[in-house]
């Protein structure tokens, strides 16, 4: 009984460890009940992944409604790698969350800081796993409220600001979602993704869904901060508190682009998309904009989360750029640096957050003779460093090769070298932080830092490694996301 | 926030009006407008009248701030549970057929506590927001 | 002339549209921050009636059902928007405690002068 | 048709009018005549919504906010380019759209004739509900009311944690006023 | 024991010799002692590899796949096992070198920077024995990381700037030109395996090998080929172990190493001669042969003149395999071996000089030669080879290339050669003159108060014997050399 509803209970669990938490005044209990629902979430998830990879897509009708009548859950290789991946990265911050909410948010708020979490797991699973247009946008919301919250509580006060206006954006793009659904529903009546596509069929080409499209498209892109819709991320992460920035770097931008994968090539049809539409043109060039510019404002930025975050918009530039690659090899690369992505980035975050914690230093001078005061916390940082150049090794290095790879293949040499020259830009800032951390003497604060406790070290130390161990054996997550990629392009006729 | 008799008597002649309204629009919902979230809606607006008139702190006399605090993730927690019991009873989630007699009443129960749950968490969020912003020294 | 009779017919068009353009103009062109609430608040308001018009059928009644009618308008889109008119005042109620605690924080809830301050910073 | 003028008046008030106050009770009005309007369109359920939450709690809490805050909005000092630029790109890609969309109240369109029908037909067997909305929303596509409590919920909590308790920020250092 | 052990073996033991210093930093005998123990080991290794070699077998590993078509193999082939040798057998030298000059100097942060020595050994190793592209360019791209922060060792700003150039040069050029050729290479190859007679022969246009050699000759920043070569000069600014290294042991010889081993099992000799369009690679070797050696003469830091130097005895081994005929190929794999050697010898002098008498500039060496005897000597023979005289290993490489050059009838290497074999002569004999024959100068008579430490006058002893050893014993490289040009 409980396998049948796994796809339901993927996200239900988390919403009642959410209530549960809300009636709870003990901060601690409420960090237990919200580490044992992110244990089992990725069981959950996992378990669904070899299901589908085993026995094709699950489709679960929540309410016993078939779709289209009902909501549909549906999940399909690509859905249950996202899925795997959120699981997977809230699972590994929760440990490391205690101390630093501890010492980063007031006592008496920490049960409904869970809760908040616990929301916002719930959204984004809840968007990656339904199957129906309106679905989505409900959880797209969840998981927005609750990443303003979680992004409001920051120490600095401008991590309001930076929540508002993450807020004004965030509404702005959920509602030209709301929209683009709305011209689709109108054309076909119905909101069931997979009913839609079928119905789709002959009046692809007619203005409201090309309205659709391109209100679909703009919404989704404000949810993932593709460039030039970005401006509301940098402050955000910067001013987040620690593992609320870790998280949301790791696993929000990176389901609204599973959301745009899945409306581009099984909604709409990638022959719609690409062969009539100049929408790999815009793709390319954006990222491209995304992968230098971002990374070049990343080189001057002096408070570090600020420089990852930047860092964040250019690497999400290389994602989008698998899409416009859109054969085989560029689409797995994107969809691989989904993960790959996640894993470093949240290496890194977590490896500055624990600087954080023990020093409460964000700016990069001020992080001189680190390296010998937190060795394990800045080799971490290196390794999630080495990994966004994209040494050979690291996860970034798979990325890279199979986004080159794609790009040979379609015969565009300008992007292949545009792609490993942009890489050489990330040296730059990451070689900066090295430079102080390890060639200044220590001053102020960091004279007397050390490692964190366990429970943040290992959490950092295990992404870290999972970091390079990705790097050399990957066949779990390059092969499946191979498979996803195959499953999407068998769209292209 | 003083204000005259009129005000407090026809407060005390509405306010029991708008409850019963509250009550009808959440239970008349299956056959004319309204539901559980038009209810909560109206219930809160109850309390929020009376907060405005008597002040916040008699107000929050009859609805704790912690009581108001726990409806919010009650409601939601009734609703979630009603899903999960009929997945206990072996279909599948927010399945309400089996909760009655035969599938039909089986849902219209399912259908009435689940407004429950969404009267409950709106009337509370409603009145928890607006004790928060009423609390909020200027 | 057909252009005039195109605008008529789609007078309803033309004015959802523009409501919907200016609440959004609101948003991105005022640094106040409640006007720009206000504004998103008329944007997602006026998305609705694009959702409900497609629903509406002549002469027909609203979908509750009883034996003395038989065209009812379309219920799914009443539903939808009853979720989407929920999901607009939690963003708003959000969004206005955060302009409290902005003030509270800043002295002011206008962005120029925030962002003129953090200049100085 | 009236009403929608009116609104667009409405509306062009809520643009000009710079005293916070008149612009949400001009918001409270918009969401009134919002309402109307979809009582039109035979949608009482949400028209009933919109009057008491667009009308109701959402005014009381802008004029909260406002009591919290001060109520009168500077003159904008920059950017007239962008939002300009941004309204109308929005505006052409929504005309280009909803021109081509089957035509108004017609009950042979996509909309009315491939899901809608079901319920209706099926309300009563099978939920013996009348209120074709009230089943729709709590049974057919309850998840999505779930979902929706949920953001109510998380609302609710964001709320809380914002503003429950002692302010810790203290307000900011002297800073240079704009010209009003 | 298998090949596969002894290949792992010769992997694991400096890495894990790594990983001992670094626990055994709290004694400084005990880390050294580890040092050249592991040193030792890997040279027996190595020896024991070579043997299997010699009997013309080729050990191999399993490839471990990465990703489709991307597997991390090993294979020894001759100029593997030739790389592989040289450097395995300096290390030792050069850590019995080391101890002598970091102690000499009271340098700071010793352990690390065994440690980080022991890495570069490992990757070197790794590079020398990969079985593909991949597999080199991960360790390559690990050398360069690894000799960061022994360039870096002082880490004051002219440390800190220098290896700002080194890494960016290094890293530069391998992700914007090596990485997309390696790729490319892969999309019209399909495999990246090194196989004898090339893989893209005969796969693609002319146009497309001349870029993607083009892309390899300069994505190769350790060869440093004009114009990419100034990090060279740029990471002097490391301590003279580490430029022993850089320039003798691993890191410019992966450089000419990888180009060789690209030009013969990737694009294949034969191919290549056939399409001719390797002959701009002449011009532009012969150039930076030519050119670095005028700046060479002009320098008055010797190790500077020591580093130009290298340039443009880097370049003769390019010129030799742009020529494209076996026995050329013979003298390329000859001249790594021979400029290992002597370029040693004369890096280790140069230190000996500084740490003995703190001396840097070329015209304070004046009659340095009477205070210093063993190192000046060992100068004088490493400054032989370099010329190419003989009874010194400098010649055989150049005699091979001379031949080859004659056979195919090219003018120009061998105007090229003759050209800087002069210029040799002019920047380094004067060197030796005034430090035999010239009055001892005043910073002679004030720092030079003897000879270096013991270790230092050792090793460059050895180097020095080495030099003309392999001269008169050249059987061993030879025959490799010659299995790599398949004569």
């Amino acid at each position: 009984m409980i396998a049948a509803n796994l796809p339901a209970l993927q996200v239900v669990v988390p919403l009642l460890g959410a209530v549960i938490c809300a009636f709870l005044r003990r901060g601690a209990v409420a960090w237990a009940i919200t580490l044992v629902v992110c244990l089992v979430m990725p069981a959950i998830a996992s378990t669904l992944l070899a299901q589908v990879l085993t026995s094709g897509p699950i489709s679960y009708a929540l309410g016993g409604w078939r779709p289209p009548i009902g909501i549909e859950y549906r999940v399909d290789v690509l859905s249950a790698f996202i899925l795997l991946l959120v699981s997977v990265i809230a699972a590994i911050m929760l440990p490391y969350a205690k101390r630093s909410i501890e010492q980063e948010i007031p006592a008496d708020k920490h049960t409904w800081y869970y809760a908040i979490f616990l929301l916002c797991l719930c959204g984004l699973l809840g968007m990656a796993i339904s199957g129906d247009a309106f679905n989505i946008f409900v959880f797209m919301e969840v998981s927005s409220l609750a990443t303003y919250a979680l992004i409001s509580m920051g120490k600095d006060r401008r991590a309001l600001l930076a929540a508002y206006q993450y807020l004004v954006m965030g509404t702005i793009g959920a509602t030209f979602y709301v929209i683009g659904v709305g011209f689709l529903y109108s054309m076909t009546g119905t909101l069931n993704l997979a009913d839609m596509a079928s119905r789709l069929a002959g009046i692809e080409n007619s203005r409201p869904v090309l309205a659709a499209l391109a209100f679909l498209t703009v919404g989704i892109s404000l949810k993932l901060a593709l460039f030039p819709l970005h401006v509301w991320l940098p402050n955000a992460y910067a001013f987040a508190p620690s593992v609320a920035t870790a998280f949301l770097a790791a696993t929000a931008t990176k389901v609204a682009v599973y959301l745009l994968l899945r409306y581009f090539f099984t909604v709409f049809g990638a022959s719609v998309i690409f062969a009539h539409l100049p929408t790999t043109e815009v793709f390319l060039l954006l990222s491209v904009a995304a992968m230098f510019g971002a990374s070049i404002v990343a080189v001057f930025q002096e408070n570090v989360k600020r420089m990852l975050a930047y860092s964040s918009v250019a690497q999400i530039g290389y994602i989008t750029l698998g899409i416009a690659i859109a054969n085989q090899a560029g689409l797995t690369g994107g969809i691989v640096h989904l993960f790959n992505h996640a894993l470093m980035k949240g290496a890194l975050f977590l490896a500055i957050g624990a600087v954080v914690y023990q020093t409460g230093v964000v700016k990069i001078s001020d992080m001189a003779g680190l390296g010998k005061r937190m060795p394990l916390m800045m080799g971490a940082f290196l390794v999630g460093g080495l990994s966004l150049i994209g040494v050979p090794g690291t996860v970034g290095f798979i990325s890279k090769w199979y986004l080159v790879y794609g790009a040979l293949e379609q015969d565009w040499w300008w992007l292949a070298i545009l792609i490993v020259a942009s890489s050489l830009i990330s040296v730059v800032y990451i070689g900066r932080v090295v430079e102080v951390v390890w060639f200044r003497q220590a001053s102020g604060p960091v004279k007397r830092a050390t490692d964190p406790p366990a429970s943040m070290l290992l959490p950092t130390l295990l992404l870290a490694a999972m970091t390079v161990y990705f790097g050399i054996d990957t066949s779990a997550t390059a092969g499946v996301a191979g498979l996803a990629a195959d499953w999407l392009l068998a769209g292209i006729r | 926030m003083k204000l005259d008799v009129i005000f407090r008597i026809a407060a005390k002649i509405f306010i029991p009006f708008m409850l019963v309204f509250a009550m009808y629009v959440q239970f008349h919902g299956d056959f004319g407008p309204g539901g559980g979230f038009q209810a909560g809606v109206v219930a809160a607006a109850m309390v929020i009248f009376y907060a405005i008139i008597f002040g916040l702190e008699s107000a929050q006399k009859i609805f704790p701030q912690r009581v108001v605090e726990l409806m919010v993730p009650a409601g939601v927690g009734i609703f979630a549970s009603v899903g999960i019991a009929g997945m206990l009873m072996g279909e599948n989630y927010l399945n309400y057929s089996p909760l009655g007699p035969d599938s039909a009443h089986g849902q219209e129960y399912g259908i009435i506590l689940v407004e429950i749950g969404v009267l409950v968490t709106v009337a509370g969020t409603m009145v928890a927001i607006f004790y928060s912003f009423m609390g909020r020294d200027r | 002339m057909a252009v005039i009779h195109e605008i008529i017919a789609h007078y309803n068009h033309w004015i959802i549209i523009f409501l919907m353009v200016s609440g959004l103009y609101i948003v991105v062109a005022r640094g106040n921050m409640i006007k720009k609430l206000v504004g998103l608040g008329l944007f997602q308001t006026s998305v609705y009636l694009l959702y409900l018009s497609p629903g509406k059928i002549l002469g027909g009644t609203p979908p509750i059902l009883s034996p003395d009618y038989s065209v009812y308008s379309n219920p799914l889109p009443h539903v939808l928007i009853l979720t989407a008119i929920v999901v607009g005042i939690a963003t708003i109620a959000v969004g206005l405690a955060l302009v409290v605690r902005i003030h509270e924080a800043f002295g002011t809830i206008e962005e120029d002068e925030i962002f003129a301050e953090d200049e100085d910073e | 048709m009236v009403l929608l003028t009116l609104l667009a008046a409405v509306t062009l008030g809520i643009i000009r009018m710079r005293n916070l106050f008149a612009v949400v009770i001009l918001g409270g009005i918009y969401s009134f005549l919002m309402a109307s309007v979809m009582i039109v369109l035979d949608a009482v359920d949400v028209a009933m919504t919109e009057a008491s939450v667009g009308a109701g709690i959402s005014t009381v809490l802008m004029l909260g906010t406002l009591y919290l805050t001060h109520a009168w909005e500077i003159r904008p000092v920059h950017r007239d380019l962008l939002p300009m630029f941004v309204a109308v790109a929005t505006g052409a890609a929504l005309v280009f759209g909803t021109f081509a969309l089957p035509p108004f109240g017609a009950a042979d369109t996509p909309v009315n004739t491939h899901v809608a029908p079901y319920y209706l037909e099926n309300s009563i067997p099978d939920t013996l509900v009348p209120n074709v909305v009230t089943s729709v929303l709590a049974s057919y596509r309850g998840f999505d009311t779930l979902g929706e409590t949920t953001v109510i919920f998380t609302a609710g909590i964001a709320v809380l944690m914002l503003l429950k308790g002692r302010r810790e920020l203290k307000p900011g250092p002297k800073r240079r006023r704009l010209k009003r | 024991m298998s090949a596969d052990t002894l290949i792992a073996l010769a992997l694991l033991v400096p890495a894990l010799g790594a990983g001992l210093i670094a626990l055994t930093g709290w004694n400084a005998n005990v880390r050294e002692g580890v040092t050249l123990v592991s040193a030792m080991s890997l040279f027996a290794v190595v020896l024991s590899l070579l043997c299997r070699v010699l009997d013309g077998q080729m050990p191999a590993t399993g490839g471990f796949e990465v990703v489709q078509g991307l597997t991390l193999a090993f294979a020894v082939e001759p100029l593997g096992m030739l790389f592989a040798c040289i450097a395995s057998g300096l290390w030792i030298v050069n850590s019995v070198y080391s101890i002598g000059y970091m102690r000499g100097n009271k340098e700071p942060r010793q352990t690390p920077f065994y440690v980080c020595f022991a890495i570069a050994i490992a990757s070197t190793i790794g590079i020398a024995f990969a079985a593909n592209l991949f597999t080199l360019f991960l360790f390559y791209e690990i050398l360069t990381l690894s000799t960061y922060p022994l360039v870096t060792h002082k880490a004051d700003d002219d440390a800190k700037a220098g290896g700002r150039v080194y890494l960016l040069i290094l890293l530069g050029t391998s992700m914007v030109l090596l990485l997309p050729a390696i790729i490319a290479t892969a999309v019209i190859a399909g495999t990246l395996d090194f196989t004898f007679g090339g893989i893209l022969a005969g796969k693609t246009s002319d146009t497309v090998i001349a870029i993607l050699l083009a892309m390899y000759v300069f994505g190769i920043g350790k060869a440093a080929l004009m114009p990419l070569h100034w990090w060279l000069p740029a990471a002097m600014v490391a301590p003279t172990p580490v430029s022993a290294l850089l320039h003798a042991v691993a890191v410019v010889k992966a450089g000419v190493f990888t180009v060789l081993k690209v030009i013969v099992y990737i694009f294949g000799v034969e191919a290549l001669s056939n399409a001719g369009n390797a002959t701009w690679l002449v011009w532009v070797a012969g150039f930076t042969v030519i050119v670095a050696s005028l700046v060479a003469l002009r320098q008055d830091n010797l190790k500077r003149r020591l580093a130009y130097s290298t340039v443009s005895q880097l370049s003769y081994v390019i010129l030799a395999a742009a020529i494209l005929t076996p026995i050329s190929i013979v003298g390329a794999a000859m001249h790594i071996a021979a400029h290992a050697v002597s370029k040693i010898t004369l890096f280790f002098a140069a230190g000996s000089i500084y740490t003995a008498a703190h001396l840097t500039e070329i015209s304070q060496l004046n009659g340095i030669g009477r205070r210093m005897p063993w190192t000046m000597v060992a100068f004088a023979i490493g400054a032989l080879s370099m010329i190419g005289v003989p009874p010194t290993a400098g010649f055989l490489g150049k005699w091979f290339m001379l031949t080859g050059a004659m056979d195919t009838g090219q003018w120009l290497p061998i105007v090229v050669i003759i050209a800087s074999t002069l210029l040799n002569a002019g920047y380094f004999l004067p060197i030796v003159v005034q430090a035999f024959f010239k009055a001892p100068g005043k910073d002679v008579q004030e720092h030079a108060k003897g000879e270096a430490p013991f270790p230092i006058v050792l090793a460059l002893t050895a180097t020095a014997i080495g030099t003309i050893g392999l001269f008169l014993y050249p059987a061993i490289p030879m025959a490799l050399s010659k299995m790599l040009a398949g004569i």
